[in-house]
């Protein structure tokens, strides 16, 4: 096997295009929506056959142990090729946790299932009650024995529906301050008193679920880290996360679609459409630079602070205004509950819908819009 | 009591009989009804036509009501907020139009005719593209909303409007599903017999679609203030950090911006009813109709968007009702033209010059 | 003399569209800035003259007794013809205040002095600490025999220099809550321990003063109402200012100019601009009609709510964004320091920097957002 | 040390000696400047040339730094803090074009050489109406800035550029103050003599401006972080309801909207910086400048506009320093071209074409 940390740059990064045109799946470039475990699971299954389906995984676990650099040669590819994300919960935030915090026992159980996709995890944290608030987690696990005791509900659980395990932030100790009585607990999802119910979005998709736990019991092998020390590891690998969340791709993605539009509507040479196309344009250009930036920072191995939520703030509200405007240029059509003409790449309503919950979602804009102004620019709480 | 009494009191009993018919806070009979053909219930339809809905604007002379644009929003604006999916709108624009027989079967909810005047995308003005000849009618209309429940279309054709029966050979209707859980029919016409409808003149036609443009308006206007409604309670109700929602300056300033937008949207609408319900010259009427719906257009879409934000991860779901307004906020936006459509027609219909 | 309330509106339209040609100073018409008194005063004394100075006031103290429907049509002309505001703290607000709250002897000797000129009123209500919170005034009166003695400070007190009386809310229960310990003093300016600071805004323009209370002592007279009913005086008669402050004029004016602007930069006819333009001509156009349904309230003699704040919020952001607009297409003349070609009618600069202050004062926008989500969307606080 | 590390050590050196000469907090000098002619102190830009400033981005043989755009960047975006009058990027932008002795006067601080490229409102590229014949020059430009303190102006002209010493005979100059207190120059040529200034090819002076471009974008850049900065200051210090207003949801995330944007203007100032740096092809070069600056006009007029909105009526004095960054934004954005044509000339340069 080639060492690829040891090659070039641009040689990485063609081998990487090269697998990509040689193995990728065409039918799945740039699906309208995410996909579920029945139709990513022939790619996921690729990528573990070759050994690429951790980048960031040390060797030792299996995984690529590619250096930042390269790991964002990679993303960018994959981005470029339209390829879509897997069921990946446990390779891209379970499998570091547990490298960085799990027991031996742990390890050695789970991340090998992790890469042969017998294991398919989803991630337990928002519910009713903690969504911008996630800290305020209500979920309980009650010590009994050997075991411990889960009740309460997760809701916008991605592709639960998918999983066949769940990892779970629960309340550990209810006098604790609010962060501090949370633990991280593994849970299988056959475990008698969990059910799961899909939530069908306003794009008429089941990417979301609530997960319930009824008088749950996991074996205390199942906590991760010490008790009570839940928040603090899952609030620790946020780094990269916080810089991928704003990665232009969707705003580009949709800026394309916006142009095969107006071309399509005849509206394409208007001065006026012309001016806006423009500024969204030089709007996807800065925020490429500023990313880079950030991307800058991955490289040499750092870590971005707070301040990386500007990327998310900004890339999601530029995704929005962008399908914003394919509605306003569709004419009648930006009604239509099906793309036009049977064509998925003129299809301003399911865009339009699907940019919707990304003002929501990995800590709603309002919530970002509080930390960078308290965290970053140093205004009172 | 005084003539302005007299009309608000008219107003209040049209608002008042709108929620009977059709009570705004129960949106199980409109979801029972997504994505279905026809996608309307005949019977609240005859009970709309019951009420006199159809034909409000027309003189009593002609079986109307002789009410006045004023009327038909604020009723419209009901339905709006109710997010009612019987095709009133277009059942009263072609009764503007149609005479005697055709018009009796229509007020008496016997048969559902629907305007066929669109021949390409973003249309304002009525396509004429289509040919009436010996009685039969040739050409393509596009965007017929909720075309499927038509027992016959009222066609715009080069030569006069034409009534077409839906089952008449040479009648061919396709039908796309929209947002709102109904459906936008594209209807085909080969040689298909037809009656012509006489009367009706191009400007009358002409004035017919204004009113139709200004009545979704109206229909917007409902529709949001409710969406609007649901989004306050929403935001004195869910709770995060131990408050509120609602409590959080940044979501009550963003509130207050939307109320504005609602209230410039009434402002309009109302404004635009009033000018089409006094005599006047015909541009700054078909101005005031442009300058209603390009607000109604903008506002609906900005208020049922952040409807959804402020309602967060729960906004997101089907199952939650305040997404349907959006939906029918998407559909109803373009229709009759956008915002950007409108403006254009303001500037051109009322030109600045230097009156300085 | 005719009974102005007999006429119809129309006559009365044409009547005062009549004297304002007839005696309006043209030189005085539309001024760049607000006039100080030795610019105004010969308008003031006609005004004194004809008996018009005070439409509002009841005819029993000198005032015209018109109908609010007969006031809302005299003060449409007088913004269609420009007539300059002039220092009329006393017709407009004083005067009101004293003929509800004031004693018998208070109206004697104050309003005919106001009518003819004699005393200029300015208004001493903000200060440094208490400027979007108006009810923590800080300034104090304390009794002392038949004497009260103030001290402290006012500040954006509209042309104190000219004026020679200021009324003053002033702190005399610091026990009381906040609202409630306020108490209303007349002031003649001249009296030992005051003075006046001009202050020079932006537009370079001395509108605004600092005006210094040092032991300044005033006879028990000088206060109207009752101890510690100040705040509850002046905001009683808010309503009409509520819905005045939103007047579409000062957009319409700009927008006026912004058109001149672009047919002299060459940029009228295009594309790109017309878009822009139309839409902040229907941004006006429906504000106006949102203004005349406040009008009609007033017209049926009732006081509208708070609601009513909408009007100042949106007129004074379409003010500014069309003031914007006009330095964006204004070239490098956006930077010059006097009008362009030395016609005041192309000055974008100068326009620009005059729209700044209307989103703070009156109740800043912030405030004005605060009390509309609250008091009229029944959010909670 | 690494290439990379040395580069921002050099950075880090310019930003300390700029703030050594002209230092950002003290704006008493500035003010003191105001509205005067010449509007500049001579000392100080003695000082500046003295730094190497004007010929930061000359090779060392030709008595330069030898630095990049980079560097001058930062130089500049800490004159930006600073608000300072002297025409360095005019001074630069001038020293980019001269050689031999006028160059060497030019850098030695005993002549203000100011380019005058300008015929018509608005313009980026460089006007070439005027005439250069027979070593004499007739024609007229505009908005050149600060021109009463220059010693001599380097003039676009039809026939290549040209050097006017200012007090030659057919000079005359036109002065109209500016917001900032600085002030643009109308100079009318009339058959002046003139010294032709031949090693200056077309693409070197469309190079050149394309510099002064961006450089005002990162003096802009500079201004707008430091109005900023002083803008977060009072919003932690001034008390409203017994609270710093700071502390209120709506200004806070306000303050996050506009510190993005400057996040995005640096990052396009830098960005700009780096493509100018390298060598590659004309039109993503000057695109690259057009993004940056139509970035900086907007966010630089938007931030100092929020500035004043944040500071409250204090804002709208003259006496307090925000001001002064409003005005200064109200000069620049537009010189060398506004947003709007500086996206119109992206879109020129770098049209999209089917490429997905």
């Amino acid at each position: 096997m080639t060492d690829l940390n040891a090659l070039d740059d641009e040689d990485f990064r063609l081998a990487v295009r090269r697998w990509l045109r040689e193995a990728y799946p065409p039918e799945l470039r740039n699906p309208p929506k995410r996909l579920h475990w029945r139709d990513n699971k022939v790619w996921y299954l690729k990528l573990a056959e070759k050994g690429w389906l951790a980048p960031g995984w040390p060797r030792e676990h299996g995984g690529m142990g590619l250096s930042a650099a390269k790991q964002l040669i990679m993303l960018d590819e994959y981005e470029r090729h339209g390829v879509a994300r897997t069921n990946d919960h446990g390779i891209v935030m379970l499998g570091p946790l547990l490298i960085r915090y799990g027991t031996e026992a742990q390890k050695s159980r789970f991340l090998p299932k992790i890469l042969s996709g017998e294991h398919i995890w989803c991630q337990g944290y928002s519910e009713p009650n903690a969504g911008s608030d996630l800290a305020s987690v209500a979920t309980t696990a009650v010590r009994e024995g050997e075991d411990w005791v889960l009740n309460g509900q997760k809701t916008w659980t991605t592709l639960a529906n998918d999983a066949n395990w769940i990892f779970v932030l629960a309340r550990t100790d209810r006098a604790a301050k609010k962060q501090e009585g949370i633990s991280f607990f593994l849970v299988p999802m056959d475990a008698p008193g969990v059910t799961v119910r899909p939530i069908v979005n306003l794009d008429l998709h089941d990417e979301f679920c609530e997960v319930f736990f009824d008088t749950v019991r996991v074996p205390h092998d199942n906590l991760v880290g010490a008790v009570n020390q839940g928040w603090t590891m899952a609030k620790a690998l946020l780094g990269f996360e916080r810089v991928m969340i704003g990665s232009p791709k969707q705003s580009a993605y949709a800026l394309g679609r916006l142009r095969l539009l107006a071309q399509r509507m005849g509206g394409w040479d208007d001065p006026v459409f012309q001016d806006r196309y423009t500024g969204l344009r030089l709007d996807l250009a800065d925020h490429t630079s500023l990313y880079e930036t950030y991307l800058e920072i991955l490289r040499r191995g750092e870590m971005p602070g707070a301040d990386a939520s500007m990327l998310k703030l900004h890339q999601s509200e530029l995704y929005q205004r962008i399908t914003d405007t394919m509605l306003e240029i569709a004419a009648e059509n930006a009604g239509l509950l099906e793309p036009m003409e049977g064509n998925r790449d003129l299809n301003p309503a399911g865009l339009f819908l699907q940019a919707r919950p990304v003002t929501i979602y990995g800590g709603s804009n309002e919530i970002q819009r509080n930390i960078l102004a308290r965290t970053v620019l140093g205004l009172p709480g | 009591m005084s003539v302005a009494a007299d009309r608000s009191e008219n107003l209040r009993m049209i608002r008042d009989s709108a929620g009977a018919v059709v009570p705004p806070g129960d949106l199980r009979r409109v979801r029972a009804l997504r994505s279905g053909a026809p996608g309307i219930d005949r019977d609240v339809w005859r009970e709309m036509c019951a009420m006199g809905w159809p034909g409000l604007r027309l003189p009593e002379a002609e079986g109307g009501s002789g009410l006045g644009m004023a009327e038909f929003c604020a009723l419209v604006e009901e339905l709006g907020r109710g997010l009612v999916p019987e095709p009133l709108i277009q059942g009263a624009f072609a009764a503007r139009l149609l005479r005697g027989e055709a018009l009796e079967a229509l007020l008496a909810g016997e048969r559902i005719v629907l305007p066929a005047w669109q021949e390409r995308a973003g249309a304002i003005a009525a396509g004429r593209d289509a040919a009436l000849r010996d009685g039969r009618v040739t050409g393509r209309k596009l965007f017929v909303p909720m075309a499927s429940c038509a027992d016959a279309f009222l066609v715009t054709t080069h030569d006069g409007l034409a009534l077409v029966r839906a089952d008449a050979p040479g009648v061919s209707l396709e039908i796309a599903g929209t947002q709102d859980g109904g459906h936008f029919g594209t209807l085909s016409l080969d040689d298909a017999p037809a009656e012509a409808v006489a009367a009706a003149t191009e400007d009358a036609v002409d004035e017919a679609l204004d009113e139709a443009a200004l009545a979704l308006a109206a229909y917007l206007l409902g529709a949001m203030e409710r969406s609007f409604a649901l989004t306050l309670d929403y935001l004195c109700t869910r709770r995060q950090f131990g408050r509120p929602i609602g409590s959080f300056q940044a979501l009550q300033h963003r509130a207050a911006d939307l109320g504005i937008q609602i209230a410039l949207t009434r402002a309009s609408v109302e404004s635009a009813a009033a000018t089409l319900d006094s005599a006047g010259p015909a541009a700054p009427r078909a101005a005031a109709v442009s300058r209603a719906k390009a607000r109604a257009a903008t506002a609906s879409m900005l208020v049922t968007r952040q409807a959804i934000q402020l309602h967060g991860a729960i906004g997101y779901t089907d199952e939650a009702d305040i997404g349907l307004y959006l939906r029918k906020a998407m559909v109803l936006a373009n229709l009759h033209g956008s915002a950007a459509e409108h403006r254009a027609r303001y500037a051109r219909l009322l030109p600045e010059t230097d009156h300085d």
